[in-house]
């Protein structure tokens, strides 16, 4: 009645080039950075980081171009990263300093820029990637529409609309799922009946179960994937097995230790510095610090400002 | 005589159509030969077969979509077969497309409307009658207009969308049948002009367009109506009543009305949501605001009772703001003072 | 992409009792009558007519008890007709006379009595049933809550919620689709992607496909379903591929000759008059007369009153 | 010092839940060791696993859910996490449960209340710091509650439920963290009482409960900023204001009201809703009625502005309802004559 996880000890990573390895560590140390400044009272509001889960934006990174349309969600500091490494311009949205993506208004979660676009109510940016997935359709083929979406989003009755409509009228548009085995404390099992597989299946929409945690290996699953997507013009399911490491937004994971160990088990970090320990160090050194300069940067600023522009 | 008001409807999104290459329709049962639930879309489908279309059961999803070609730079239109079912999309239209105008921090043009058959009469019954305006009063972002037989659809549509807000167009159910008013003239006895900015509001007057005992603000559903009803004020209890339509509900434009209610200083407003909360309340606090110390009289509301609207047309009927409810609150707020 | 119909000859009808063959020929007249008075401007309002479709309630008769509760939709004369066999009560609330099972204020498609329910916006009930099917799972095991919902119900995101919740929560809850191949003008294949089967599958939801429109066959079909609903307390989606031989509501039939010619060749009526022309001209000729005097005794009941109570 | 809002609202949960053996709650991660999003379901799961529900992402299907239970003579409670998601259940709010108790031709008693987390000043942003109480207002067979820090949570939540028809209670986020009140004390310089039945309405007052300057009337999510304000008018500008917050918002109990506003002739409404189409003019809809010719002024009408709410608390603070705002509308209203 209930989703089955694959839970097999992951397989060992392979080596990845310095760009991604740069793009991760910068996810991950922006991530941590956020819950550390959330711990010290220095941020406002609330945040859902990415932390376990960096790997899936950055393998989709050179797959995706400017055209392509990308709908992200309340977890999407990774996607945004991965789409404009510009740690300045989101931790300033979210810092509210000048120079944020949104002068403040959107925050951690509400984010427009370009073709990205991000927003806080889960599911409700299905159908409207169709919407978009229906205008590339016409007048730019080959062009795509992408929505990341949790397992939990599953929940929501506008998925479906979108994903009738979607196969209905062959649109270019493919729903990402970063299947975390949970909704902020919910597991997916007593969350979600039968499986996405079948639900997108039901639909007549092809779907793929990525179990990898490999920036490479996730690459290369989805590459030809993508590619039909474009050629074919229909709408497409990807499906990725991950791991949420930290809290659902800040301090509330209230999952037992063994859960959470389990989830640590499958984090591509500490595999990837066991595996390939001096390009690691390096690396991970290099964007911790530079993260911490954007941080010290971005902390300087002045407050964004939001003027002389239609409120509402 | 002048053309049917769902005649008027049609053309106009022909003609929205043929000029914007980037406009869509979608909706329920919208194609050829059904051309929807009213008609509405009739013809457009065979001109135009990949830019109007048929969709699912699906309002909340369809109001999505076409969120989303308003995000890529399209217009889109869409038809909710009965106004009741906007419920179901409630939150596309508060939480993405109105948001989506200012959220980020900059202006987003959303090009987009969404029509809604609205208002019992017909004896469809208590979840195919409902006037839902008064939920969409105050969204940030958000404009609401209602066809009225005064306002040709052609301007008022491309306006809406011309705005780069989302709107929702509220269609009376039963106007549809009537006839547009043409040539400033209603009838032997009354004539009309309009008022304000991109003649919005619709000024019904008989002999002097500036002198009237009485001022009734209705939204276009009830303009026929509330036209009868003023001219049996006239012939029978010899009351000069002034009738406003404004074409946008919201936000209102309460300036366009100020001189006519200020003159009168007796203001009626009718519609025919079930009470509270209603347009009418929003459009009363203005006007009480602006013109204290000069009104004779609170601004009197006019609306359906609470309750759910029957099906059956001798209980509609109880329930539905009526004729004699609008002219009896005229003549007690004129004879008030 | 779209689904497929299974539009194979029907199989001759077998012999039915004169109480199911009355109960069919109650609602078939009834309907026509309702026809036949809206065509002549004696009714307000509208109607939606199950004619070709009356053998689903009649089928599933017996097998439900007055503990089940049943939701239907706006196709819901047959339905009604079928649980409580009071054409009266009925015609009086489509007609607004006193009688009326609701005083006239529900009218055609919005009717409740004891723990039978229809309402007007497609799709709503499905979760309304759920939460129906979870209080019965508790408070009055073996009984189950049935929705009647058409193809285009499918559409919604609520029947979706539905089957998820029923699907984890093992709610007894039947849906019944009479899958008619189109919602209102719209043909199926063009409003529903995938199939309906697949669809409750892919929630973990049991689907059975009926195609005879024999009422013994369907029935006999129907049954160990039913009971394992009771017994297991789990979800079950019963489709039946049945024929809408009149308009979707009065006068609104745009399909093209060939389209309605389909129909009406799947229609039990005429097939069954021409397997069993005795039985069925007796029966006919009966239920005909029985209709036309409830019609006359109802035509002349004065207005249903509604007063003194709660009015919202 | 009394207990905090969010614990007095969890200890109603519990009581009700031991009193109603038909009590279910449901709503997304409401069960234990989380407890919800806002902890106030905390230790129910624990006690009543088999009626304490974490539902699936489905806020529509969840009221679906309650309303079928109601429906089958149960009592339902949902907790929708952000007010601002209640948009997806609007229609099985709207067109199933306030429908259901009376469009069938008779009464049907519905026992369901939806919790609503709602507001700002969270830093939560536009999608999760909205204040959707007006959108609800005049739905037949509705009622609308707000928690406030005078008004005994199990008391509201027995009598939203023993009324029989489907409630929806909005519960100010940042008031969960504040203190109850009790034993008819402020501080040193105020108390409170109750009016109207039920002691639907406090009471708040300095000195004597019949004399004041002015009368603020607010939803309880403003009751310790209007309380403040009052204070800080009395020290800092000697104005002696009466503070009013009525526990049911929906439908409006104005006779409980009258008496204070005509004494004072002048009344301030203050709430966190975004302009247009506010519970505030429909309230002053009714008071101008009721008391045109005493009024010394039109009922004053005090909000956040018509925007989006940003997430930054600098940009957010230009557009929630502060303090300030309330200060000056009440000086200007007493000073106005
Ligand atoms: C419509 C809606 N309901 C509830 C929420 C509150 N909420 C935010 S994230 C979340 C859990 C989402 O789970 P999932 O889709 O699995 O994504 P994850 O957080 O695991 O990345 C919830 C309930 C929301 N943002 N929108
Ligand atoms: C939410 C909603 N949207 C639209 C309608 C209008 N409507 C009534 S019946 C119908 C078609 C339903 O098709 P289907 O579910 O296949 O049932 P059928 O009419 O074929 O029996 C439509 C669009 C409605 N009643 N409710
Ligand atoms: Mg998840
Ligand atoms: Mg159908």
């Amino acid at each position: 009645m209930t989703a089955t996880r694959t839970e097999a000890p992951p397989t060992g990573p392979t080596r990845l080039t310095d760009a991604d390895l740069d793009l991760l560590l910068l996810i991950r140390h922006f991530e941590l950075a956020l819950l550390d400044m959330f711990g010290r009272g220095e941020l406002h509001g609330t945040t859902h980081t990415c932390l376990g889960q960096e790997y899936v934006p950055v393998a989709l990174r050179p797959l995706l171009d400017d055209g392509d349309h990308v709908f992200s969600n309340h977890r999407g500091h990774g996607h945004y990263l991965a789409r404009f490494a510009d740690p300045h311009g989101l931790l300033a949205e979210v810092m509210g300093r000048q120079g944020a993506v949104c002068h403040g208004v959107g925050g951690s979660q509400h984010i427009l820029r370009d073709r990205y676009l991000s927003t806080g109510v889960q599911g409700e940016s299905a159908p409207v990637a169709a919407g978009v997935a229906l205008h590339l359709k016409r007048a730019e083929p080959g062009r795509l529409a992408l929505v990341y979406v949790g397992d939990g989003t599953w929940g929501e009755g506008a998925v479906y609309e979108a994903l009738n409509m979607a196969a209905l009228w062959e649109l270019p548009l493919v729903l990402v799922v970063e299947n975390n085995g949970i909704a902020q404390s919910t597991p997916t099992g007593v969350q979600l009946a039968g499986s996405i597989g079948g639900r997108a299946r039901a639909f007549g929409v092809d779907h793929l179960l990525v179990t990898s945690t490999d920036t490479n290996t996730v690459r290369a699953e989805l590459a030809p994937v993508l590619r039909r997507v474009r050629d074919r013009a229909a709408p497409q399911v990807v499906e990725l097995l991950t791991h949420r490491v930290g809290p659902h937004s800040k301090g509330d994971d209230s999952r037992r230790p063994e859960e959470i160990g389990q989830a640590r088990a499958h984090d591509w970090y500490a595999r990837y510095a066991a595996a390939f320990p001096e390009q690691f160090s390096e690396h991970d050194e290099r964007q911790r610090r530079y993260v911490a300069d954007v941080v010290r940067e971005v902390s300087g600023r002045p407050a964004s400002r939001w003027e002389g522009i239609d409120r509402g | 005589m002048a053309e049917r008001v769902v005649e008027n409807l049609n053309q106009a999104l022909h003609a929205l159509m043929a000029d914007d290459p980037g406009l869509h329709l979608l909706g329920e049962d919208l194609v050829d030969p059904y051309g929807g639930a009213f008609k509405a879309t009739r013809g457009l489908s065979g001109r135009w077969p990949d830019r109007v279309l048929s969709t699912p059961l699906s309002e909340g999803g369809i109001v999505g979509v076409a969120g989303g070609l308003a995000l890529a730079g399209q217009s889109a239109i869409v038809e909710i077969m009965f106004s009741d079912f906007v419920a179901l999309a409630f939150d596309q239209i508060l939480n993405f497309a109105s948001k989506s105008t200012a959220m980020y921090g900059r202006p987003v043009p959303m090009r987009l409307v969404v029509r809604c058959p609205t208002g019992g009469n017909r004896g469809y019954g208590p979840t195919h009658s409902q006037s839902p305006q008064k939920h969409f009063v105050g969204i940030p972002g958000l404009t609401l207009h209602e066809v009225s037989p005064f306002h040709d659809n052609h301007a008022v549509l491309a306006r809406m969308l011309a705005s780069g807000r989302p709107g929702l167009l509220f269609e009376d159910k039963v106007l549809y049948t009537n006839r547009m008013y043409a040539d400033g003239v209603v009838d032997e006895l009354f004539r009309y002009d309009y008022l304000g900015p991109d003649a919005g509001t619709a000024r019904i007057w008989v002999d002097d367009p500036e002198q009237c005992d009485c001022v009734l603000v209705v939204p276009g559903g009830l303009a026929g109506r509330a036209v009868r009803v003023a001219r049996e004020l006239l012939l029978r209890d010899d009351i000069v009543c002034q009738v406003l339509v404004p074409s946008r509900l919201w936000p209102l434009d309460v300036d366009a009305l100020l001189p006519s209610l200020a003159r009168a200083g007796r203001v009626v407003v009718a519609e025919e949501s079930t009470a509270g909360g209603t347009w009418g309340a929003e459009l009363a606090q203005a006007v009480h605001g602006r013109l204290w110390g000069t009104l004779r009289a609170p601004v009197r509301l006019v609306h359906s009772a609470d309750s759910v609207i029957p099906t059956a047309a001798h209980l509609e009927r109880t329930v539905l703001v009526q004729d004699t409810d609008i002219h009896r609150a005229v003549k007690e707020v004129v004879s008030g003072d």
